[in-house]
């Protein structure tokens, strides 16, 4: 066998393995598009208010303090759940109210504790930022974050 | 394996003396270990890596399955033992076709090749036609990818199989046109190998209980 | 230097280097925040920004090195020049001032209105830095078809293709959030772990063939092997970010699975940079090249490899998702697998571009140690507070600030660490812009052989 | 080195006894036996397939280490099973349970 042809035979076999693979991907990747746009997100009551506060989310890095889902930096808390954390699921207009005024009283400027910058939002903003924590703490995380009972 | 074709070699660095290559008793052109396997070895990297996932899918189901005996047999009664024997008979069947067109391209006989090959794909094609009524049977009494861990694994470990079955057809597709003895024997090993696969993943996901 | 345009590998790389600096100067900065949050007023150092920068500029350069080592090795392998010198050099205005303008942007707040992790560049220099990589990919395209065709040119152009092609997912940004993430990772693990793997694959053997003298033969059947291991593994391996985000949960199995054998071909590179080092035996004069290349393969193999599937396995991620263990992992993996690699290369090549042959390599033996302890030892104090913070947070229950808390000695550690690696860096730096000559002759002025 | 053609029709035969014999024993009672039984003729299976069909057993080191990977999943796996055995006495009769037995993702 021709020292050519093995080669142009290890690259087909790499380029034909790699396809295989990678439409397995795809071919998977639209089977949970359309499971996250069903049953893993709350996609019913993705409102206006929601992507608004998505774009409040987006446009303030908060990920790059902060996780959600697990994802960001962690330099700051998981925020995928805060809104349950706070009380959301029991007194939903509550956990809303807390989360504005957390962000209304930042920087906190106490010694020694992490600082989180006032990102100056408007009455409006704030709204849709709590909206759309609210709405990320309805996704269904296959059971993340482990929630051990505190002592 | 043949000598390394000196031409072909590139003149390196013709100013940097010290990346002129130097003579190295490095001509063995050879794959080391994969060169002892019949066809490529690069198919065999494929195959390893193949097996490899399949070998840790199954280890994950016997873990997972550790945790929930019960669930997991009652889950294993929905199966369709019978249909599974059928797909081992005709992939085993389709082996030995394949075998077969192995036997024939190493004899120079390409048009019987083809034939033996395209029997072989055929009785693949069985194969996904039983596998497909067994899932549609599965899916309307409501078992998916979703329903329980059993049939999370079920499903992915078995449909992962059909879909290596499917890239096996157009594998034996693409070396029946070739019909050299090289490609045959490189096309055929993958067919071995999904065939390999099969024999592992039914006994453990079928008949172990 | 064989080629007149090869030169042009000279400009990328300088370029790399500075905003290099930047990069680790502002890991250090993010570091010290960790240790004393009032020190810096948060009105203008918010730790986000910091980290936006530390993470932007490090994808920069390292495609800055990546292109300049493209740029290097393309005229060799193809035995041709660049096909267009004029269009490397607008390539890079483009690209290093878009890169550039991104990082001051941020020091003033100025981000997308659409910003994810790693792309926090407003749209318009996103565009820039498409039209960038266009003009690259026709350019190397045109000098490699034009040429000798070779299995590593071959390779390294899938990868950069790649990394062009992921990079529109960069674009689209859907309005729910789990399905924003799912393809968002399209960008980032098809990069790190798909794509540029590829990249580094190909510079390695390019490296390997020159130093070690191996025949071209035998590497490029060691390239086949492990960037089919690589591909094979990885791009399912994408599952292991898809557990907890909202999408389906046989995730779990297929990304445990998966990147489980993602551990292959760094291990294969290891294996293979060693074996051709080991056959070559070929007393090549740059001694430091060959510690980078080496460093590189161990390096990526501990921090990508080892590290990653430390915390890959769904049981074990579930705990430790969204910890500092994922920031250790990040560290080594990034040090070995890309900034060791394009500081290989640079290593390898300056001597040429600059006409020094035979120099001193001291300076910058020593800076591979000291960066590289400053990493490990960043590295191994992270996961420690990984470790610790995913026992308190998420086995013990104890809220986020209060684990933090107790892990504090570990940010100090890894601050430490951090100077250590600002310091190797630097050290670096001035070695290859200095890089004194040998007074003695040309062999002599090695080190004798290191022990790695 | 090739293949008679006689050693394939006997390979093919002796994977064909096998299986069918399984098929026919498969509802036999759950036991370590059966497990035993199972797991043995797998594994003959398989290395009939990687000895004949591929033709291995040119390559008695491949053979020795493809064969040993496949017996060790199966053992494993049978292992298992043995190990954290499925309590058969609640099995019988509650198929009915199945559609609502687990739930995705274990870690709820």
């Amino acid at each position: 066998m021709s020292e050519v042809l093995t080669k142009s035979t290890a690259r087909n076999i790499f380029y034909g393995g790699s396809l295989f693979f990678f439409a397995i991907f795809v071919g998977l990747t639209a089977q949970s598009r359309n499971y996250i746009l069903t049953k893993g997100t709350d996609e019913a009551h993705l409102t206006e208010s929601v992507v608004r506060g998505k774009g409040v989310w987006e446009r303030n890095a908060c990920f790059d303090c902060h996780t959600l889902h697990g994802e960001g930096a962690r330099f700051a808390p998981e925020v995928g759940d805060v809104f349950k954390r706070w009380g959301g699921e029991t007194d939903p207009a509550g956990a809303h109210q807390m989360i504005k005024d957390w962000m209304k009283s930042q920087p906190s400027g106490a010694q020694g504790r992490r600082q989180m910058p006032n990102f100056h939002l408007t009455e409006a903003q704030l709204d849709d930022l709590a909206d759309y924590l609210a709405w990320v703490s309805r996704t269904n995380t296959q059971g993340w974050p482990p929630r051990p009972k505190a002592n | 394996m043949g000598k390394v074709d000196r031409d072909r070699l590139p003149h390196h660095c013709r100013m940097n003396a010290a990346d002129t290559p130097a003579p190295v008793a490095t001509a063995d052109s050879d794959w080391g270990p994969l060169s002892a396997l019949p066809g490529h070895p690069l198919m065999w990297v494929l195959i390893g890596s193949e097996l490899a996932v399949f070998g840790l899918a199954l280890l994950g189901y016997a873990g997972a399955r550790a945790r929930d005996p019960l669930g997991f047999a009652l889950a294993q009664d929905n199966l369709d033992r019978l249909a599974g024997v059928a797909n081992t008979a005709l992939l085993l069947a389709s082996g030995f076709f394949a075998a077969l067109a192995n036997r024939a391209a190493h004899a120079g006989e390409a048009a019987p090749a083809r034939g033996w090959l395209a029997a072989a794909a055929l009785l693949g094609l069985g194969f996904l036609g039983v596998k497909g009524f067994e899932y549609s049977g599965e899916i309307a009494a409501g078992h998916d990818i979703d329903s329980s861990p059993f049939f999370t694994l079920y499903f992915l470990v078995t449909g992962f199989h059909a879909l290596h079955v499917v890239l096996g057809l157009i594998i034996l597709g693409i070396v029946a046109r070739l019909a050299t003895p090289a490609a045959v024997e490189t096309g055929t090993a993958f067919w071995h190998m999904v065939d390999l696969i099969w024999l592992v993943v039914f006994p453990c996901l079928y008949l172990m209980r | 230097m064989q080629y007149q345009t090869q030169n042009i590998a000279k400009t990328y790389w300088l370029g790399a280097l500075l905003i290099f600096a930047v990069q680790v100067s502002f890991g250090l900065v993010g570091g010290l925040i960790y240790i004393m949050p009032n020190l810096l007023p948060v009105e203008y150092f918010p730790f986000n920004m910091v980290r936006m920068i530390h993470t932007n500029a490090l994808i920069v350069w390292l495609l800055l090195g990546f292109f300049g080592a493209a740029y290097y090795l393309v005229p060799e392998e193809s035995e041709r020049e660049i096909y267009s010198p004029k269009l490397a050099y607008i390539q890079f205005a483009i690209f290093f001032l878009g890169g550039l303008s991104a990082v001051v942007g941020y020091l003033f707040h100025i981000y997308a209105d659409h910003a994810r992790s790693y792309l926090e560049q407003p749209l318009w220099i996103k565009l820039g830095i498409i039209v960038a990589a266009l003009i690259f990919l026709f350019n190397i395209s045109m000098t490699v078809l034009q040429g000798r065709k070779t299995a590593i040119t071959n390779v390294l152009l899938l990868g950069l293709w790649g990394i062009a092609v992921f990079f529109l997912f960069s674009l689209y940004v859907p309005h729910n959030t789990s399905e924003d993430k799912m393809f968002w990772w399209y960008v980032v693990h098809l990069w790190v772990e798909g794509t540029w793997e590829l990249v580094m694959a190909s510079v390695l053997a390019f490296l390997m063939l020159k130093i070690t003298g191996v025949d071209r033969e035998v590497i490029e059947k060691w390239l086949y092997i492990i960037i089919a291991t690589a591909l094979f593994s990885g791009i399912l391996g994408t599952g292991h970010h898809y557990y907890w985000i909202g999408a389906p949960g046989y995730w779990q199995w297929i990304g445990s699975v998966f990147s489980s054998l993602e551990v292959v071909p760094f291990f294969g590179m290891m294996i293979f940079c060693f074996a051709m080092a080991w056959k070559g035996r070929r007393d090549h004069p740059n001694k430091a090249a060959m510690i980078w290349s080496l460093g590189c393969s161990v390096l990526a193999f501990f921090g990508a490899g080892v590290w990653g599937f430390l915390h890959t396995l769904h049981g074990v991620n579930f705990y430790t998702h969204g910890t500092q263990v994922t920031a250790a992992h990040g560290h080594l993996a990034f040090y070995g697998a890309y900034v060791c690699l394009n500081l290989a290369i640079m290593t390898y090549a300056f001597p040429y571009l600059f006409n020094r042959a035979p120099y001193n390599q001291i300076l910058n033996i020593a800076s591979f140690w000291i960066t590289s302890a400053g990493v490990v030892f960043m590295t191994v104090s992270l996961t420690f507070a990984g470790v610790l913070q995913s026992h308190l947070e998420r086995v013990q229950g104890l809220s986020y600030m209060d684990a933090q808390d107790q892990i504090g000695l570990f940010y100090l550690l890894r601050f430490g660490g951090g100077a250590v690696t600002v310091l190797g860096a630097l050290l670096f730096i001035a070695s290859l812009l200095l890089m004194p000559r040998t007074k003695t002759a040309p062999v002599a002025g090695a080190v004798p052989a290191a022990a790695e | 080195m090739r293949r008679t053609f006689s050693s394939l029709v006997q390979a093919f035969l002796l994977l064909l006894t096998l299986s069918l014999a399984l098929a026919f024993a498969a509802e036999a009672q759950a036991s370590a036996l059966w497990l035993a039984a199972v797991t043995l003729a797998a594994a003959l299976k398989t290395r009939i397939v990687l000895a004949r069909y591929l033709g291995l057993d040119a390559a008695p080191g491949a053979l020795a280490g493809f064969f040993a990977a496949t017996f060790l999943v199966l053992a494993l796996v049978a292992g298992s099973i043995l190990v954290f055995p499925t309590p058969i006495h609640q099995a019988r009769g509650n198929a009915h349970l199945v559609a609502t037995t687990g739930a995705p993702g274990a870690n709820e």
